[in-house]
């Protein structure tokens, strides 16, 4: 093998000896002259027809500089990583608890507090989804347009139906996962500034590339007149891909020339930012009675909550990932992603992998079994190897180590493990 | 967090002419783990705070002939590691040592525990099986009352300025000590707490348990606590009397589980909990009857 | 607001100062003495990212009133190491790999400091103890735990 | 009773977006000294990044770690990086900061074969140092180099950039939805108390293919916190959501794992190199999650047998499943 000076090495990181010292500065750390604090004010109903804002007695609060909603917005008040969905501010429909209405700037913490109670918001509550089988009914309430499908797709590759009359064996089950919370110990954070034409955000981040765009078009200003900045950032595992903070501060440094920090409580953080798809599956999956898997079948669907975020990345990858690292000839998956209003769901570490691994494991266990092997067995003997054709027809050819790493985990616990087992 | 007027008084009788002269809503505050939430969330609006942290005058443990007595100030981190209290009061140190987290421990009070009057308090469970008075303090001077009763619904809640309504405590009132008797020969106890991880747990249930022995190992003396499985944590005492003058062998013990499991029906059956603490109380009740045994066979 | 005038000892320094008896701990730190290595992730005491050692033992600030500190001994991350050397255990934290975020890491480690000044021959138990208050989502605590039992003196 | 099993869990995991295009790109250029500035659009959120490009440019350029200063995450300054998304920072903003030290090095190459007289590909670069190939005790210092560059009005910069070679899904979702996948084997042992239903997972062994690790450290945190992520997802983790409203919005609640909840975790890395990858690199940061939950749950069934299918495994759903099996008995 090739020998290395700084590759494989365990060098100090780049960022750790700060971060000892607690001198690293996240977003909430930052502090600049005469800045002032902010806050939103969020929607408490999940699904609503906003009639009337009311900010004119939190304005007057001294200590309160800025309260703007939707109508103050120079540019697009439109975001969203894949497909652009969510307001910003919110003009009328209110589709999810925490929906942003309002924004405010003030000198202090008590008196945004206080400013934020006064924004008085008159909401017709109307009837909302809250299930994916209520979301595909046809008569039910539309979260956003005619439908409340985001997405159906379909992955096919062999026939399913005229292998599994071929397998010994078939096992079906359905399997669910909840609603999952990132929690990164950071909440989310921007410091905003507005000087000289330049509008700079400090955030806690996963993609500040991504910020820029979307704080230009909020603002209409060509993206050479945006820096957006990572700041040190506590975690983030997908629950930082989305825009949290950086539209809001951004607006209001811009309005108020003056620099702006916005820090969420953990509850905002929780209630606001994405959460992992929900999902509910059905897996049928077919073998030969030497454990040779001949066809799964796989029906996924997934609530994306009040807005698309992430989610068509997520049924994607997770129809490609359903199969499992095993060679199965013939394969279909199907897949709906519904709009509820629940609260948003988006990415977070595996994009709907985590999930069907649920699914392909379990059925691999329930294979093996019925057929009475072992199963590490029956992994191994149908793991990729190099030449494998996936269900989406490409041929791997290199870096193929599913093999390597059963063999190497059966060998450690083999050695570890408690012999008796129970 | 609203704005309030602050006392951080050096003795009982300076708290007393605190009381005395200020009208609005009291609030006192020892460890603050649990009131500095509620002062955060605006559920509890004081007028007035009084720091309890500085009277030393709660902050003891102390033993004597008969009892053990703990000052309402004293920390779960001293209780969890007090030689005293390990000695003869094992359930406590055991309830104290599962109390939230390191920091929530060295921070947190007994005091905090019994009046905050939550039904999961790790330590009032523990507190119940040793059949703890509590010594409470006023201008007028000291009263004794037993925790039971402290908890029990009959009591008339005269509590309008502290913060949880605790039935029990006046307002010109602070509870100063809670004691117990100290554990004879062959007396022994235990706690297990149930929590939804092994750290940072609010407590799903806990069991407390004291039991005495006489020279033939049959039961002389049996406290049976539970924890959230009701408003307060309580005395089964119907499945102490299924122990009352046995040996604990394996049927007794399981006739008592069988009690203390339909006693939680009883309490909390008409809850979405019950399934699942009915059954998961015999588990954790035994587990603690085997500690018992086992203290006691050494 | 009738403010309360206070002096504590602060990272080995008297400090007095006068805050509104309304503030916690935690603010006091970051906001008067700009020592913001002291996080805030809950402000519930639930995840420890604020902790701080108080009167030699660790605490979570966001659940201690400022005021509650006068007359007592606070001590942050920057109080932590001598003359401009790290301290054993920020070496530690570093060398082992038991820092990704950092968001939680001022606090595990006074954590850790409080456990070492009381106990310094801690057992690996009794180090999980020490930090089971301080949440991190990142490392699955192993190199932490590591790096505190490295640092332990022989 | 306590009874103890063990279970397997396997994964797959494409690297980067899925049948999309996903570019990053990096800058960066030696200064006179010999010290080198690296701008990459790459987000670090605490995973590490800012380290791994680091090494992958002083491993290119020769230079000692200490060398290389990073800016990351800065649109003024850097290009742009995509996400810290799909565990692809690694292997795409990896091989835009290996496509640009390349770029930068050219000059610096051209210039020391000059001073030590040999042919380009004859020039070594390493620590801080270039020797010509098999003289490695007749060895120049970079800052030589760097004179030499100066005195030629040369400048070492480098631009790279790298999108992976996937192409779009088409018909019935045909096609090369990733340039290279990432592997991974858990296995759990747990152990579950059937009169509480409470499981508590010993032991995890994880093996991941991660291509090449750039930083063995670094590979092994991302593993340990995914396992420990994982047993939460198995476990304990769920946010219950009634009508749109989330009932347990904070750590009080919803239940993630403590320092008291660790196993013993044994990372093993397997590197099956990837020959897009840099130095064979290719991700982690996921595929660490994904395969534990599977393994405790299937361990939960070989401990007690009953397979579980629908998350999290809190004590009382284990209990009653338990219950229900004994009853049909």
């Amino acid at each position: 093998m090739k020998e290395f000076n700084v590759i494989g090495k365990n060098v100090i990181k780049k960022d750790a000896v700060d971060k000892v010292l607690g001198k690293a500065k996240f977003a909430a750390d930052m502090k600049l002259p005469n800045m002032l604090v902010a806050g939103v004010k969020r929607s408490e109903v999940p699904s609503g027809k906003v009639i009337n804002i009311n900010a004119e007695k939190a304005k007057k609060v001294p200590g309160v500089v800025s309260v703007l909603t939707y109508k103050d917005i120079p540019g697009e008040n439109i975001i969203g990583i894949i497909n652009k969905d969510e307001p910003i501010l919110v003009e009328d429909k209110i589709r999810r608890i925490g929906d942003a209405i309002a924004i405010v700037a003030a000198e202090d913490e008590s008196t945004l507090e206080k400013a934020l109670e006064l924004i008085e918001v008159e909401i017709e509550e109307t009837q909302g989804v809250f299930t994916i089988e209520d979301a595909l009914k046809e008569d039910s309430p539309k979260v956003h347009g005619d439908t409340n499908i985001l997405a159906e797709k379909i992955l096919k590759r062999g026939d399913v139906d005229a292998a599994f009359k071929k397998c010994d064996v078939i096992v079906e089950n359905e399997y669910s996962t909840p609603v999952i919370a990132h929690m990164f110990i950071e909440p989310e954070a921007t410091l905003a500034n507005y000087e000289e034409g330049i509008i700079t955000f400090y955030s806690s981040t996963q993609n500040p590339h991504y910020d820029r765009g979307e704080v230009a078009r909020m603002l209409g200003i060509t993206l050479n007149r945006v820096r957006s900045v990572q700041a040190t950032t506590g975690g983030g595992f997908g629950g930082k891909l989305d825009i949290s903070t950086q539209c809001h501060t951004a607006l209001l440094a811009f309005y108020t020339n003056r620099p702006i920090k916005m820090v969420r409580s953990r509850e905002e953080s929780m209630k606001v930012s994405s959460k992992r798809h929900p999902h509910y599956m059905k897996f049928k999956t077919g073998a030969t009675k030497d454990g040779k898997i001949l066809a799964t079948d796989v029906e996924l669907l997934q609530d994306t909550g009040a807005y698309g975020s992430y989610g068509l990345a997520v049924i994607t990858r997770s129809m490609v990932h359903a199969q499992g690292p095993y060679e199965i000839p013939n394969v279909r998956i199907r897949a709906k992603m519904v709009y509820t209003n629940n609260p948003m769901s988006g990415a977070m570490r595996g994009f709907g992998v985590p999930q069907v691994a649920i699914g392909h494991e379990g059925q691999m266990d329930a294979l093996a079994e019925k057929l009475g092997i072992d199963p590490v067995e029956i992994r191994t003997k149908n793991c990729f190897q190099t030449g494998s054709v996936t269900a989406t027809g490409q041929k791997l050819v290199d870096s193929i180590g599913i093999y390597e790493t059963i063999k190497k985990a059966a060998d450690k616990a083999e050695q570890i493990m408690d012999k008796e087992g129970k | 967090m609203k704005e309030f007027k602050y006392y951080s008084p050096k003795s009982l009788n300076e708290i007393f002419k605190i009381f005395e002269a200020e009208k609005g809503e009291t609030c006192l505050i020892a460890g603050g783990t649990d009131v500095m939430l509620e002062i955060n969330s605006k559920k509890v609006n004081p007028d007035v705070v009084i720091n309890l942290k500085s009277i030393d005058e709660i902050n003891y443990i102390k033993e004597d002939n008969e009892f053990i007595r703990i000052g309402a100030g004293t920390t779960f981190t001293k209780l969890s590691s007090d030689a005293v209290i390990l000695n003869s009061a094992r359930a406590l140190a055991q309830a104290c040592s599962k109390v939230g987290s390191t920091q929530i421990r060295n921070l947190g009070t007994i005091g905090g525990n019994i009046v905050t009057g939550s039904a999961c308090g790790d330590s009032v469970s523990a507190l119940v099986a040793l059949d703890a008075i509590l010594v409470i303090q006023s201008p007028k001077g000291k009263r004794e009352i037993t925790l039971t009763d402290f908890y029990s619904p009959g009591q008339k809640s005269v509590c309008d300025g502290c913060y949880h309504n605790t039935p029990g405590i006046g307002k010109d009132e602070v509870l100063v000590e809670v004691y117990f008797k100290k554990a004879e020969k062959n007396e022994f106890s235990a706690f297990r707490k149930l929590g939804k991880r092994k750290a940072l747990a609010k407590s799903i249930l806990t069991v407390g348990m004291s039991i005495e022995f006489d020279d033939d190992k049959k039961v002389k003396n049996a406290r049976i606590s539970l924890g959230a499985v009701g408003k307060h944590p309580y005395r089964v005492t119907s499945a102490e009397n299924i122990i009352d003058g046995k040996k604990l062998s394996d049927e007794t013990i399981e006739d008592c589980l069988n009690e203390i499991s339909n006693i939680v029906i009883a309490n909390i059956g008409s809850r979405a909990s019950c399934p699942f603490k009915k059954e998961s109380v015999k588990g954790v009740a035994r587990e603690v009857f085997a500690s018992i045994i086992e203290q006691s066979s050494l | 607001m009738e403010k309360v005038k206070i002096s504590f000892k602060l990272n080995g320094e008297n400090v007095t100062v006068e805050t509104p008896p309304n503030k916690r701990l935690l603010d006091l730190l970051r906001e008067d003495f700009e020592l913001t290595s002291v996080k805030e992730g809950c402000g519930e005491g639930e995840c420890g990212a604020c902790t701080v050692i108080l009167n030699n033992e660790a605490v979570t600030s966001c659940t201690v009133l400022a005021p509650q500190v006068d007359n007592c001994e606070v001590v942050t991350v920057e109080g932590l190491g001598k003359d401009g050397e790290l301290d054993k255990l920020q070496e530690k934290f570093i060398e082992e790999g038991a820092v990704q975020c950092g968001y939680c890491t001022p606090g595990m480690l006074l954590s850790a400091k409080a456990l070492l000044e009381k106990n310094p021959h801690p057992s690996r138990d009794e180090i999980k103890t020490a930090i089971e208050g301080n949440l991190c989502r990142c490392t699955g605590y192993k190199k932490i735990v590591d790096a505190i039992e490295a640092s332990i003196e022989e | 009773m306590l009874v103890r099993g063990k279970g397997i869990g396997c994964m797959w995991y494409g690297i980067g977006n899925t049948g999309l295009p996903n570019p990053a790109a990096a800058f960066v250029k030696v200064h006179i000294d010999g010290s080198v500035t690296v701008l990459a659009g790459c987000a670090d959120i605490g995973q590490g990044s800012d380290t791994v490009l680091s090494q992958i440019v002083a491993e290119t350029l020769g230079v000692t770690f200490d060398k290389v200063y990073i800016k990351s995450g800065d649109t003024e300054a850097t290009p742009e990086g995509g996400a810290t998304s799909a565990s692809r920072q690694t292997y795409i903003s990896g091989n835009a900061c290996h496509f640009a030290a390349l770029e930068a090095k050219e000059n610096i190459v051209k210039v020391a074969s000059e001073i030590l007289k040999c042919d380009e590909e004859e020039v070594v670069l390493i620590n801080n140092t270039a020797y010509k190939n098999g003289c490695e005790d007749k060895t120049i210092t970079y800052k030589e180099i760097m004179l030499g560059l100066k005195s030629r009005g040369l400048l070492a910069i480098g631009k790279g950039q790298f999108n992976p070679s996937a192409s779009a899904l088409v018909e019935n979702m045909q096609g090369i939805p990733y340039a290279t996948y990432a592997f991974a084997t858990h296995i759990a042992e747990v152990e579950v108390n059937t009169e509480t239903g409470e499981v508590t997972v010993l032991k995890i062994v994880a093996a991941h293919d991660v291509g090449k690790a750039i930083n063995k450290k670094n590979v092994e945190g991302q593993i340990e916190g995914g396992c420990l992520m994982g047993m939460g997802f198995a476990l304990s983790e769920k946010l219950i959501i009634n009508n749109g409203h989330m009932k347990n919005p904070d750590f009080n609640s919803y239940i993630i794992q403590t320092a008291q909840d660790m196993p013993e975790i044994y990372p093993i890395i397997v590197e099956e190199e990837s020959g897009e990858g840099p130095f064979g690199a290719k991700g982690v940061g996921e595929p660490a999650l994904i395969p534990a939950a599977p393994a405790i749950i299937n361990a939960i069934y070989d401990a007690i047998g009953i397979r579980f299918t629908h998350l999290p495994l809190t004590a009382d759903v284990v209990l009653d499943a338990i219950k229900k099996k004994e009853e049909t008995k």
